[in-house]
């Protein structure tokens, strides 16, 4: 009979741990959605200023190019 | 009473197991949006790569731009 | 009383088997948390080095305007 005691008190501790540790990672797994959202918006970011720079490239090439159509012509 | 405590401790068991089924489910699905960011990732790298490229490429013409102007330009005043 | 036996040996089964468990997601986090920490550093340097860009350009924007000042003047 004491034996048994014991056992169910092993149990109740392991379910104890066990509750805690899930709660825990309950915890992480939202931190890690959270972090993965704010890591998607990042992404946006730099695909919105990639676009920009791509924009600001393609004028300035056209503003060069335009710079070469004159008195000073280049054959090349 | 025993029996009654053993009981519940099989009830707690079996929610933590379910419990632990949902965050598996969810870590899972965690794990392919990882994937998913990185693959958009290494787009975003190969972009820039371009990109850096094609700047230097600008700055390189106009660089030769406006020296070819300064070297000209004196010589077409005379 | 040998069905109970049988019984309490199931659930024993499941008791540590959740606890297995809860040890293989929380490596599982960990992984993911040390790919998030990554990936993050990544986007950083992304950022940095892209806006670094912008300045440049902008500032090659400047002196290609200022180059207009031609003939076909800029009045904008």
């Amino acid at each position: 009979f004491l034996d048994q005691a014991q056992k169910i008190n092993d149990w109740d501790r392991l379910l104890i741990g066990n509750a805690d540790k899930i709660l825990k990672l309950n915890t992480e797994v939202e931190e890690i959605k959270a972090n993965q959202q704010r890591l998607d918006n990042e992404l946006e970011f730099i695909i919105t200023q990639q676009s920009e720079l791509e924009g600001m490239l393609d004028s300035l090439e056209g503003a060069t190019q335009s710079q070469d159509m004159s008195p000073f012509d280049q054959h090349a | 009473e025993l029996r009654e405590r053993i009981k519940q401790q099989e009830q707690e068991t079996c929610q933590h197991h379910s419990r632990l089924k949902i965050l598996q489910t969810n870590i899972r699905e965690m794990q392919q949006h990882h994937a998913v960011t990185m693959s958009k990732l290494a787009q975003l790298k190969r972009n820039h790569v371009k990109l850096e490229q094609k700047a230097i490429e600008v700055m390189v013409h106009q660089e030769i731009t406006r020296k070819q102007g300064f070297a000209i330009q004196p010589e077409e005043e005379q």
